[in-house]
């Protein structure tokens, strides 16, 4: 075992099931250089025709993947930033997803869909929007966004072989993050959650980049005597809701920590399932941590302010401990 | 009009494929006046020699895409009338166990990767049919249907920019029908010639008579030839005419407004391909009168057999609303 | 009064606020003769300036309309099918919704966009998703869908007098449903929850074309002795929370309709406010009815097996009774 | 390069639209490599002849529409670089109160729409801004900056189309400073001149030397009168380079990588359009050496003044958050 950042983590992940299986290839706009750094290298070993950088066309470059998956490639598509998702939505929601079921079968769409999600580089509204809700809401689309090197390593391999669309969200916020990625090969399966920190009073459920956020609040939660489960999803859709209730079942508090935008987010899609399947061992309301409901701003000071800080965590668990 | 270079079989082949599309097309429509189908139909008469045309220059392992007006593109490729039917109907024996539909006829089988009902929504997935062949050093032709009202969405543009720039085996086929629903093509461009944008994209951009199944034929055979060559796509615009309606049951909405003057009807009909190549092969010889009256009356009773047998089928079982999903 | 249909309410409010006022303009494809009859006969009236026709071009009309409003029109675009919004995703989420913001406030988007949304004619998967969720979770994107013809009217007419971008999503499902419209000018504010039924046992809260649904199986369960209060909320971005809370808080039972696919839907959203705001006047968890979470068949019957039906409802409410 | 047919005044102004531009543009680069600057910087050094060219042929009226790389635009049209430097530093007093960034400046005041961080996101809303010009019965012209890699977008195509189907008055600038990123324009299209794109749309597209602001001026100004004239849009390719990177601090993601030749750099060097001004300024003894010396130093002066304002301004206050919401 080796500690490794999130980006040699995925480069791996990308250069191995390369490697292993010839139909897997990467295409987007400058993944050769690599303007996200896991993609760079790849084009030294693997060459022009499974590392192609393509023009800026968000829409083609997505249908022209789906194409290809459905003609029996396994491509990887790297669209950047996540809100560049944006125009390629319609290939997404009304082909990815929906080709197998609408054409009762014939074919599936091993797809995967690269992108970063959400704030942190303080880029502004038209870089830092989080946009795994909206794939959420897709039938048929498979969503991660580990939050460590080692999952991340392993979720993009099960991604790769998967034969079902799937979008890998990553963020830049998390590029340098090290953690213990194992020598031998391994995959981490689509749908499981991990739980980082065993609690009993509440439990905390994220994913991404505010795990850090969520476990950074429950070290000072531990010192007020506050013991909180936090729950890193690792997977959206499907997600590991068994792993939620459970936890929710022992602990009787659930907050949900999200960022996103609050309507529609994620976490009130965790809030709403946890009210409805286990009301009766909730000690308290469930509640949510999310943005503001605000566009992204640029400053710092103001983007830092948007997002879910360990600050409103914290005020969301004292709440859910104070109900009574 | 003339065939001096290409098989008679391959005449004759087109003029079936042309004859399919119409006898069904028809009982499509009547179906649908009738109340018996669902959703919306968007039917192909007028146009079928660029389907017929096209296809006829393909082999088997080719693909194609197709859009809402999809029909004629599947049986040119060689699609079962009988399972197109059922689809239509929403049946379980159809195409897609009836979860497509008219707008989502798809058969893999035969190299027919889809309908598509958003506009422009093909084109790109045609291009990655492009790129597989181009990846795995196939011979494999990719070849995309589409209007002339999608050549002004932006999908059309990323795609034919992406397929050249990659140099992929693509060929895009414009079906110039004049119309986008209710709107003039001249109306919605301010060109004469789609095919005039392919220089956008240093590619080949050439127009074609699309009520001439032959020049069809001739031009997908040389934008084929040189896809197969590695020398990249090929933008085919045919200029055609719908001969109905933009979707069945338009008047409707029309409610009494209209949008196509008599002249223009009147050169559709005299343009309509089935006419044409009808009276081509009788005046030529190539099949005496008797021989087409019975492909007629084949395919005729061949579609009537389609739509009994689709009405005779079952609704799909509600559990079928979880097949088809996840591997 | 007099009964008039919805599209002839729309019809009416379209070419009131445009007699009122000369910057307000339709665009879009085929509005001139009207693919949905509700822009049918304004070109007649307004011609060809105001009525304009455009290329299919989703992503560019709806960016033209942005650029128009931001310099003083008041467009309205119509792109017809919910779905085709995709292709303007970009425009709407990255621009529409956070110019005002991005821009320090100088400037505002008095846009509308028109589309109809969700199922219901047996179209198939491209013509048939639900897309009011993904513009709920956009900050600043106000989003209507009035279910009565009297209520699109008044709404439709205050969205084209908001100073802000709105989405009116109406249904064709709901085309010649007939309600009584006022003679006199009328306004309905946005954001003004309607309680459709009054009911003491349990709330249903829903929207569009499903309020008919919840409607439906009020009566059903009147007959079996359990009141249902229905809420139409009208608007989803704002929606009318008060509303929905001050009916909890006396039911003390919630079930969400709402056609869409579940994840991440207004559904979820509903039912997480619920419970994290009323939790302790819930006598049972809330509950949420969606559609399938599948791509939408087109088959009839299929298609009706995927939304939510009255049954579906009152197996809901019928669950949220028995619970204790 | 002349200026026969351009009068002295304007030479002037556009030369100090250059020098701004250039001296404000090397300060945000020195700030960003010094770790004093949020975000993403992405600066116009090399180009700047364009954006002033272009601009000296607007009037106040007229508006523009920017990219990710528009600090160029905004000085150019007449923006104030106080105002703008507190913006790059996310300062209350910035132009968007710290709201927009680098990325996201404008001044509807002086008909700067706008800069847009969204790879082509620009060109629709410059279309909408052509239509309430001529929805209004206005003479005011919209223009919109894009780059090469934008031209490859479908929004690029959607934006002309549209325009020229209504014949509105949009000038669509496309700077072709030969790179997306780090993607040379020729691997991303199959065409040398992407003007030629502009046949496409029945639209005059000309290619101009984006080095040379005199001829930047001459061809606006042409494209200008037409777009008042209600001939419709024009499109025009400045052939220009940016000396610098992509973005600031992009030698990290190269990481040792190399995507430009030395040949290039050189020529990029000899085709400086402030160096070219500058000489042709002397040369034809337009302004006295030490005049120009002057405002050079003015210039230098203000820009450091700017800086120094933007460093010394509050942030904004949290409570920002929650205005410029709806009204
Ligand atoms: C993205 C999108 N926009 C609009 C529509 C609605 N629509 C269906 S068919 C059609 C006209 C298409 O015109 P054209 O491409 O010329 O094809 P034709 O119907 O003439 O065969 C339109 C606008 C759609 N299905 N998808
Ligand atoms: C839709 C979209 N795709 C990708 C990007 C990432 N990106 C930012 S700038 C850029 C290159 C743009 O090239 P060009 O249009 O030539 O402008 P230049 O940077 O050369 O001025 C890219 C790909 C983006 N911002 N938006
Ligand atoms: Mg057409
Ligand atoms: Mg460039």
């Amino acid at each position: 075992m080796a500690r490794k950042t999130y980006v040699a983590a995925i480069q791996e992940a990308l250069a191995e099931e390369m490697r292993r299986d010839p139909r897997v290839f990467l295409m987007g706009e400058d993944v050769r250089i690599g303007v996200f750094p896991s993609t760079r290298g790849l084009h030294a070993e693997f060459g022009g025709k499974r590392v192609i950088d393509t023009p800026i066309s968000e829409l083609a470059v997505a249908g022209a993947g789906i194409g290809a998956a459905v003609n029996g490639l396994r491509p990887i598509v790297d669209l950047m930033f996540g809100t560049f998702l944006y125009l390629a939505f319609d290939q997404i929601a009304n082909q990815a997803g929906a080709m197998r079921f609408m054409y009762g079968g014939q074919t599936n769409v091993p797809l995967v869909l690269m992108a970063q999600n959400g704030a942190g580089s303080s880029a502004g509204h038209h870089h830092s929007q989080a946009v795994h809700q909206f794939f959420m809401n897709m039938p048929q689309i498979k969503v991660i966004m580990p939050s460590t090197p080692t999952d991340g390593k392993g979720l993009l391999k099960s991604a790769i072989r998967d034969d079902n669309p799937v979008l890998f969200l990553h963020s830049l916020s998390l590029g340098g993050k090290r953690s213990d990625v194992p020598e031998n090969e391994y995959l981490i399966p689509i749908g499981e959650a991990d739980i980082k920190r065993a609690g009993s009073d509440v439990t905390i459920c994220t994913v991404g980049p505010t795990v850090y956020t969520a476990l950074g609040a429950a070290k000072t939660l531990s010192r007020e005597g506050i013991e909180a489960e936090v729950i890193d999803l690792r997977s959206l859709s499907p997600w590991d809701k068994g792993a939620v209730l459970d936890s929710v079942a022992k602990t009787g508090r659930f907050v949900a920590v999200d960022e996103s935008f609050p309507s529609c987010s994620a976490a009130s899609e965790w809030a709403a399932t946890v009210a409805e399947a286990v009301f009766s061992q909730l000690k308290a309301p469930v509640q949510r941590v999310t943005n503001k409901d605000v566009p992204m701003p640029f400053s710092p000071a103001l983007e830092k302010a948007v997002l879910p800080g360990e600050a409103d965590v914290i005020a969301a668990v004292h709440k859910t401990m104070a109900y009574s | 009009m003339h065939h001096q270079d290409i098989a008679v079989d391959v005449v004759l082949d087109i003029y079936q494929r042309i004859l399919r599309i119409r006898r069904f097309e028809e009982a499509v429509g009547l179906l649908f006046r009738q109340g018996q189908l669902p959703g919306f139909v968007h039917l192909y008469i007028g146009e079928e020699a660029v389907a017929a045309g096209v296809c006829a220059a393909l082999t088997d392992e080719d693909t194609i895409i197709s859009t809402h007006r999809g029909h004629g593109h599947v049986i040119a490729k060689g699609g079962d009338i009988k399972r197109m039917m059922a689809e239509l109907f929403g049946k379980a024996t159809g195409y897609c166990k009836g979860k497509g539909g008219s707008m989502h006829i798809a058969d893999f089988d035969i190299g027919m990767l889809g309908a598509i009902g958003i506009v422009g929504g093909g084109l790109p997935i045609a291009v990655g049919a492009g790129l597989s062949a181009w990846y795995s050093n196939s011979n494999r032709v990719s070849v995309c249907f589409f209007g002339d009202g999608a050549a002004n969405e932006g999908s059309f543009h990323e795609s034919l920019n992406l397929a050249s720039t990659l140099a992929l085996p693509v060929i895009f086929v414009c079906e110039n029908n004049q119309y986008g629903e209710f709107t003039p093509a001249q109306n919605a461009m301010n060109i004469t010639d789609i095919a005039d944008r392919a220089a956008g994209y240093g590619i080949p951009g050439l127009v074609a008579d699309g009520a001439d199944a032959f020049e069809i034929y001739r031009v997908t055979a040389a934008a084929v030839e040189r896809a197969r060559a590695g020398a990249g796509p090929t933008l085919i615009e045919a200029k055609t005419h719908r001969r109905g309606g933009h979707a069945e049951g338009e008047e409707a909405f029309l409610a009494g407004q209209t949008y196509r003057d008599e002249a223009e009807t009147a050169e559709a009909q005299a343009k309509d391909p089935l006419l044409l190549l009808h009276n081509y092969v009788s005046e030529n010889k190539i099949l005496p009168a008797n021989q087409l009256e019975t492909l007629d009356s084949n395919i005729t009773q061949a579609v009537a057999e389609a739509v009994e047998a689709a009405r005779n089928s079952p609704d799909p079982a509600l559990e079928s609303l979880f097949e088809d999903l996840w591997l």
